[in-house]
């Protein structure tokens, strides 16, 4: 089948017409048809364009299946960009495996989530303007990964970060959101910061040696020319290859929410649930797992680079693990799951197996997206009340929900030989993967196999704290929400907040509430804060099932969740799409370990399950009392897990603090003193020099013409002399 | 045109260009000076027009796309001067309308504003 | 540099050349404002007549279009929209700019022109094509060499037909 | 096919002098004008009395038909005033100013498709041409204003320059539609593409541009202004008698109004003729195509081939008679509509016409492409959808700038300056 693979640019600019078209006259079509029928007429407008683009991508995907697997990368330029004297950035889309995948991945579920949200958002006011984002967001994502250079990628990169905050803060009014949203625009910059500098230094050296190795026409940052050179190029040079790998990684944790940049992915909960679901778990917190396995050449020329990789995956896994057993909001359990699992991937492409940490992506869409669509089908019922302690046997009340989302709990389980559990395929790989080989080492230490006994640990944890998200929610002996007591109903707002109740009495200086706000604003902003989205939630509130535009997606997604692993895995179908011969520096790699005393599927089966049996052991009952609403009653260990273990404080406090007195000295002694005084004196002086020279300034615009004119005949008349050779002058 | 030299068109521009220039400085009325401008901006029309017609023997040497650009850049010059004369008279004299309304009057020598 | 001989050419051109020439000097000499603009809108006919005289048809038809039929009744209108109002003529009374403007323009003058004699040689002739200024030449290259300046005029028109309007406007 | 006047004529022209050629075209323009213009005077007067029901001119001559030779008699032997302390070479080149533009559009009519009789000059730029020449009638009007040295006539003057100013504008881009679909600035290539089928599809009728949507838009535009270019009811500000006397002419009597007189005559006819020739087909009877009519029907192959002969040899006699419909056209708007107000001229121009005229060039442009790469059919639906979506975006705004700044002028932030005092002029509803 001889595909047009041109028609990738219809994917990706039919977001982009939806985010213009939503930008422009999404409220002029809102105000003209009315409320309801506008609504449904601009939301459909939304999720047009996605829907369309995932059908090209399956087309497209079809024919690059029909391929030869050697000729599966294709790159189109499409016009120039930035063409300097010897650096050259056209426009220039890749088609591969890999950018398919995720071209699949973005818009399939992101197609789910918008049909979800139309019916999410129907009492938004601001409808358009969501959608608008949202559409911005899927066109960014889909540059981020067909774009066929870093500085596309970057574009990208930069652009789901910018949609990420707006979403983020799209009820700005909340103050907490609009610092949750500042939060993760700063937090990300760092990891910016990595990725930046790796892409530099990736161009510096292949642009200092761009003639041995070959490359004439100036694409630099073209994968085309990266990925065939870098072996040559970085395989003498460990180090670099180490620096420049560590830099892209740095740029990884950063969007992907790894130890320590993951503060900001729990406070992004504080956006609409289908942002939390199609960006804070779906699609744009991978593209760190996108950007290695687009590099993965660096990764696999420096072991260290990728035994830090494994470590900090490994450890984020089980950190995130732990803290999600303190958490009692159900958005935030389902947070520090998708860190949790982020760290998952890295711990695959840490190891080396790289197509397993896309698969655990692909997988984890699947079912994250679902958890989160059936959490906020939960807050919706429960009337955006996100507390876990007020919930308990809801499957009453949403069935629908409650089933799909019961798939959903077991496919993140990863219960081995149960076929319906989609988690299981790709996290099995992975563990296998980080078990069986010795990629990843740091002198002779292999950093990989002890990732791998974390992961396992790791899957034991999980098991246990999905389960008691979801007894808690679903089953138990009582409807919580009609007991509430009355301290409470004030405190829920919390669960929106930035840092907690931990912070109120912590102080950052003067600017005690944000990076941003002074007092004053503050006290307007907190007036003005909008309550629609803030129902009473009291004894008899009665939840409902959501309509049919929010369980649909539901559904489908549940069928993905269930299917997508055993479909993807079975004759190594994901494996061999993205991945089919050996990598080009460390070769093959198995995923069956062989030093095990039990086959691997039996350990993760004898995890999950325990992890299981001891959730259901705790939880059967509904809330004990060591969890409610009394945090004296807590334990230690709980109450440490709520508070992230101290890392968020320790962590605020180091970087907003410190900078904020490293500022205030930089001001008050620096800039006041240094500089102030240099440019105050330079401004005395030309003031001095003006006063002079303003004398001339007779404002006759006939005087100045005059002396243009005397000045013109000046010049004229030395020309000729010039010209002439008349005395003063030679010809 | 026939027989007629370039120095011929050239010289007629350049003396329109002086008497433009010249009219600057010795006139007081500013709509005056503003034609004055404009008659200057003429004669380099004309300046431009002339060379385009009349090009240096040695033109003919470069290829036919060469000739064929050299010989328009000098009416696409004209082009552009008369749309930009347009704007700025649009302007000029938009301005000189408000400096009207707002002082009375219009002699150049008493809109001194510019002193320093 | 000068004719060899005396063409029927030449002395068209030296007609419209004399009346331009008279013209533009009509424009600086008349005191009155209306006289100096009507001394301009012949100059600027005759101008266009020049250029037809070098071929460039089209722009000499602009000429009119936009000088003698926009520019220069923008000039009278303004003229005579603020003698409506203020009847008394302007007092251009000498002062010593006027003496030194005129040397100084007759030194420029003779001295651009002693540059011009070694400037201009023999071996400029009428070479350019006939066709050269019709509007298919012209347009072509406007819009395909000259597309971007073009663009960029257009902007800078729209600029100052919106900054007109603000001036002229007093409420906005 | 060739018919008698060609036979007669056309050796014996081409065998003159270059000069003497010219020379006799220039005659067969300026003749015809300057005698039809007393014709055209009593037509309107006749005409004006009987739609207004009463008689009209009736006493010199069978139906007062030599009544303009009596006024042109009165005319030349009235006393000639002229006023004191007027700038007196401006006041005596007006008239001749006014009169110049009139005859010089003429210049390239086709008034039949003899080659060698007509136009004065088929030049490449004949539409330019024409505007740039039109452009050049603001001048008389202007300069009698200033040079009578009174109020009125100045005002006139004023009046009148921002008028044709503003009306020029829109008249060029209708014409601009035009000159984009046909590719020729040329009046006579003009007239040869509306002898191609209609709609580039219809092969029995000829494409006349006013049958076409686009240029039935740019006739109705182009006959606005044509009417404010010289000067008519209702656009006849310059000259309102009832606010201004007589306007720009008021301080003009004997021969040198009658100069002006003539003027305004020939510059209607002249129009018209420009008029005829862009959107009316020319010097065709019928928009019919007879040779393919003769194709398609044999039995009226007769009937055809004189049809043919009759526009080959009568041409001029079918441009005229367009002429004539565009002058009673003229008559028609005169009798009918009141004259506008100052303010609503303008608007009319500025905020109307132009923008109509822009938006019509540029579907226009649309149209071509798209008729170009996709065939006719889809063109026409590219342009009825534009223009559709124009419409909407048209009123939407206009009537959003209505509701935001009310209907008087002073809401709409328009003052007027009226000779050192300044008020702003109330509007009653």
């Amino acid at each position: 089948m001889a595909a047009n693979y041109n028609q990738i640019l219809y994917v990706l600019l039919l977001p982009l017409f939806g985010a213009i078209f939503q930008a422009l006259f999404g409220k002029a079509l809102v105000d003209a048809l009315g409320v309801k029928l506008g609504r449904r007429v601009s939301g459909t407008l939304a999720v047009l364009p996605i829907a369309l683009a995932f059908l090209i991508g399956v087309q497209l995907t079809q024919a690059l299946a029909a391929l030869p697997p050697d000729q599966r990368h294709i790159q189109i330029q499409f016009a120039d960009w930035i063409s300097l004297l010897s650096i050259k950035i056209p426009f220039e889309v890749v088609v591969d495996p890999l950018s398919m995948t995720m071209v699949l991945v973005i818009t399939g579920v992101g197609a789910l989530i918008h049909l979800y949200a139309t019916g999410y958002m129907a009492e938004e006011p601001d409808y358009p303007r969501f959608f608008t984002y949202l559409n911005l967001f899927i066109a960014c994502m889909l540059i981020l990964v067909l774009g066929g250079n870093l500085a596309l990628l970057f574009i990208g990169w930069e652009g789901v970060g910018l949609c990420s905050y707006l979403l983020i803060g799209f009820w700005y009014k909340d103050l907490a959101n609009a610092k949750a949203a500042n939060k993760a625009f700063i937090t990300n910059r760092v990891g910016d910061w990595g990725l930046s500098l790796g892409m530099f230094l990736l161009v510096a050296e292949l642009g200092a040696h761009a003639k041995e190795l070959g490359i004439t026409d100036g694409r630099f940052l073209s994968y085309d020319n990266i990925i065939p050179h870098a072996v040559n190029l970085l395989q003498g040079q460990p180090a670099v290859a180490t620096a420049i790998a560590l830099l892209f990684f740095v740029g990884a944790m950063g969007k992907s929410a790894q130890f320590p940049l993951y503060l900001w992915l729990p406070d992004a909960m504080a956006g609409p649930t289908p942002v939390s679901a199609l960006i804070h778990a779906a699609t744009m917190v991978t593209s760190g797992v996108v950007l290695l396995n687009r590099l993965h050449i660096l990764f696999e020329l420096s072991p260290v680079a990728s035994a830090v990789v494994v470590a900090i995956g490994a450890f984020t896994a089980l950190f995130a693990a732990l803290i999600a057993f303190g958490q009692t909001d159900i958005k935030k359990v389902l947070a520090y799951s998708t860190v949790s699992q982020l760290g998952y991937m890295f711990i695959g492409c840490g190891a080396g197996v790289y197509w397993a940490g896309m698969f655990h992506v692909t997988t984890h869409a699947f079912f994250k997206a679902l958890l989160f669509l059936g959490s906020g089908a939960v807050i919706h019922a429960m009337a955006h009340n996100q507390d876990m302690r007020n919930y308990g046997k809801l499957a009453k009340y949403i069935p629908i929900t409650c089933v799909t989302m019961m798939v959903g709990w077991f496919a993140i389980c990863a219960i081995p030989f149960t076929f319906i559990s989609s988690g299981a395929f790709s996290k099995e790989a992975i563990l296998g993967g980080a078990l069986a080989n010795n990629h990843a080492m740091i002198g002779d230490v292999n950093v990989g196999r002890f990732a791998g006994y974390a992961g396992l640990f790791g899957g034991f944890l999980t098991a246990f704290y999905m389960t008691r998200m979801t007894w808690l929610t679903f089953f138990g002996n009582k409807e919580r929400w009609k007991e509430i007591p009355v301290a409470h109903h004030e405190e829920h707002h919390e669960d929106h907040g930035h840092h907690g109740e931990a912070h109120a009495d912590h102080h950052h200086g003067t600017d005690v509430h944000g990076f941003f706000y002074t007092d004053e604003e503050m006290a307007v902003i907190e007036a003005e804060k909008p309550h629609e989205h803030h129902h009473a939630l009291d004894g008899s509130h009665v939840p409902h099932e959501v309509p049919p535009s929010m369980w649909l997606p539901l559904a489908v997604l549940a069928m993905l969740a269930a299917g997508g692993g055993i479909y993807l895995d079975s004759g190594e179908r994901f494996k061999l799409w993205l991945q089919p011969d050996k990598l080009p520096v460390i070769g093959e790699l198995s995923t069956e370990p062989h030093n095990l005393p039990l086959p691997l599927t039996m350990i993760s089966l004898i995890a999950g399950g325990l992890g299981i049996l001891l959730g259901l052991a705790f939880y059967y009952k509904g809330l004990p009392d060591k969890e409610g609403w009394d945090l004296k009653k807590w334990s230690p260990f709980r109450r440490a897990a709520k508070e992230q273990f101290g890392f968020d404080n320790a962590a605020m406090s180091i970087a907003v603090d410190g900078g904020g007195d490293l500022s205030r000295a930089a001001w008050q002694v620096v800039d006041v003193h240094g500089i102030d005084g240099v440019v105050n004196d330079a401004g005395y002086l030309a003031g001095a020099l003006g006063a002079l020279l303003r004398k001339l300034q007779t404002g006759f615009i006939r005087s100045y013409a005059l002396v243009m004119l005397i000045g013109g005949i000046l010049l004229l008349s030395t020309l000729t002399l010039y010209m002439y050779g008349l005395p003063g002058g030679s010809r | 045109m026939q027989g007629v030299p370039l120095f011929a068109y050239i010289a007629l521009a350049l003396f329109m260009f002086t008497v433009g220039t010249v009219g600057v400085i010795i006139r007081r009325n500013p709509i005056v000076i503003f034609m004055c401008v404009e008659l200057m901006l003429n004669a380099v029309n004309l300046t431009f027009l002339a060379f385009a017609r009349y090009m240096p023997a040695m033109a003919l040497q470069h290829n036919a796309a060469q000739r064929a650009q050299s010989q328009m850049a000098g009416q696409m010059m004209v082009i552009f001067v008369m749309a930009v004369a347009a704007a700025e008279v649009a302007v000029g004299l938009g301005i000189i309308m408000a400096i009207y309304r707002l002082r009375e009057n219009i002699d150049i020598d008493e809109l001194n504003l510019l002193k320093g | 540099m000068l004719p060899e001989q005396i063409t029927p050419g030449l002395l068209v051109f030296a007609a419209m050349g004399g009346i331009a020439a008279l013209a533009a000097l009509g424009v600086i000499l008349f005191p009155n404002a209306v006289r100096s603009a009507l001394c301009l809108v012949l100059n600027f006919f005759v101008l266009a007549g020049l250029y037809f005289t070098l071929g460039a048809e089209l722009l000499g038809i602009t000429q009119i279009v936009v000088y003698t039929g926009a520019i220069m009744v923008l000039f009278l209108f303004v003229i005579m929209l603020l003698n409506l109002a203020a009847p008394q003529q302007l007092n251009e009374k000498g002062d010593i700019k006027k003496p030194l403007g005129v040397v100084m323009g007759l030194g420029m003058l003779a001295l651009i022109l002693a540059q011009l004699q070694v400037a201009i040689g023999k071996d400029f002739g009428p070479r350019s094509e006939a066709n050269f200024g019709t509007p298919e030449v012209v347009g072509r290259t406007l819009f395909t060499l000259y597309a971007f300046p073009l663009e960029i005029v257009g902007i800078l028109l729209v600029v100052g037909i919106v900054g007109s309007i603000l001036l002229a406007k007093r409420k906005i | 096919m060739r018919g008698i006047l060609q036979i007669l004529t056309e050796e014996w022209t081409t065998s003159l002098p270059g000069w003497v050629q010219a020379l006799l075209r220039a005659l067969l323009l300026v003749l015809p004008l300057l005698i039809l213009v007393p014709g055209l005077i009593w037509l309107e007067r006749r005409l004006l009395s009987w739609m207004q029901d009463r008689i009209g001119p009736n006493r010199v001559g069978p139906k007062g038909l030599l009544q303009p030779i009596a006024d042109g008699v009165k005319l030349f032997f009235k006393e000639d005033i002229t006023p004191s302390h007027i700038d007196r070479f401006i006041y005596f080149i007006a008239p001749a100013i006014a009169l110049f533009p009139a005859f010089a559009i003429g210049g390239t009519l086709p008034w039949g498709p003899l080659y060698w009789l007509t136009p004065v000059a088929d030049v490449n730029i004949g539409i330019l041409y024409m505007l740039a020449i039109s452009s050049l009638g603001v001048y008389g009007v202007v300069l009698a204003g200033y040079g009578s040295d009174n109020k009125y006539s100045l005002m006139g003057g004023l009046r009148a320059s921002a008028q044709l100013i503003s009306y020029e504008l829109a008249m060029g881009m209708s014409l601009a539609a035009i000159v984009l679909a046909t590719g020729s600035l040329k009046m006579t290539s003009i007239v040869y593409l509306q002898q191609q089928p209609l709609w580039d599809t219809v092969n029995i009728l000829q494409n006349w541009f006013i049958f076409t949507p686009f240029g039935f838009i740019s006739a109705v535009i182009f006959l606005i202004c044509m009417v404010a270019e010289t000067n008519r009811a209702p656009f006849d500000l310059p000259e309102a008698e009832n606010e201004l006397i007589a306007g720009y002419h008021t301080e003009y009597s004997s021969m040198k109004f009658a100069v002006f007189f003539m003027g305004e005559y020939a510059a209607m006819f002249v129009f018209s003729g420009v008029f005829a020739a862009i959107f009316l087909g020319g010097y065709n009877l019928l928009p019919i195509r007879w040779e393919v009519l003769s194709e398609l029907a044999p039995s009226l192959a007769g009937f055809c081939r004189f049809m043919e002969w009759m526009n080959v040899n009568f041409s001029w006699l079918w441009f005229l008679g367009k002429c004539a419909f565009g002058i009673c056209v003229y008559i028609w708007i005169r009798a009918t509509l009141p004259r506008l107000r100052y303010d609503q001229l303008m608007s009319l121009g500025w905020r109307s016409l132009l923008p109509i005229a822009v938006t019509n060039f540029m579907l226009v442009a649309l149209w071509m492409v798209v008729s170009r790469v996709y065939g006719p059919a889809n063109g026409w639906i590219s342009y009825f959808v534009g223009a559709i979506i124009f419409a909407i975006g048209y009123s939407n705004v206009t009537s959003a700038s209505r509701r935001a700044k009310g209907d008087t002028l002073e809401q709409r932030g328009i003052t007027m300056t009226d000779g050192g005092a300044r008020r702003t002029i109330e509007v009653i509803k």
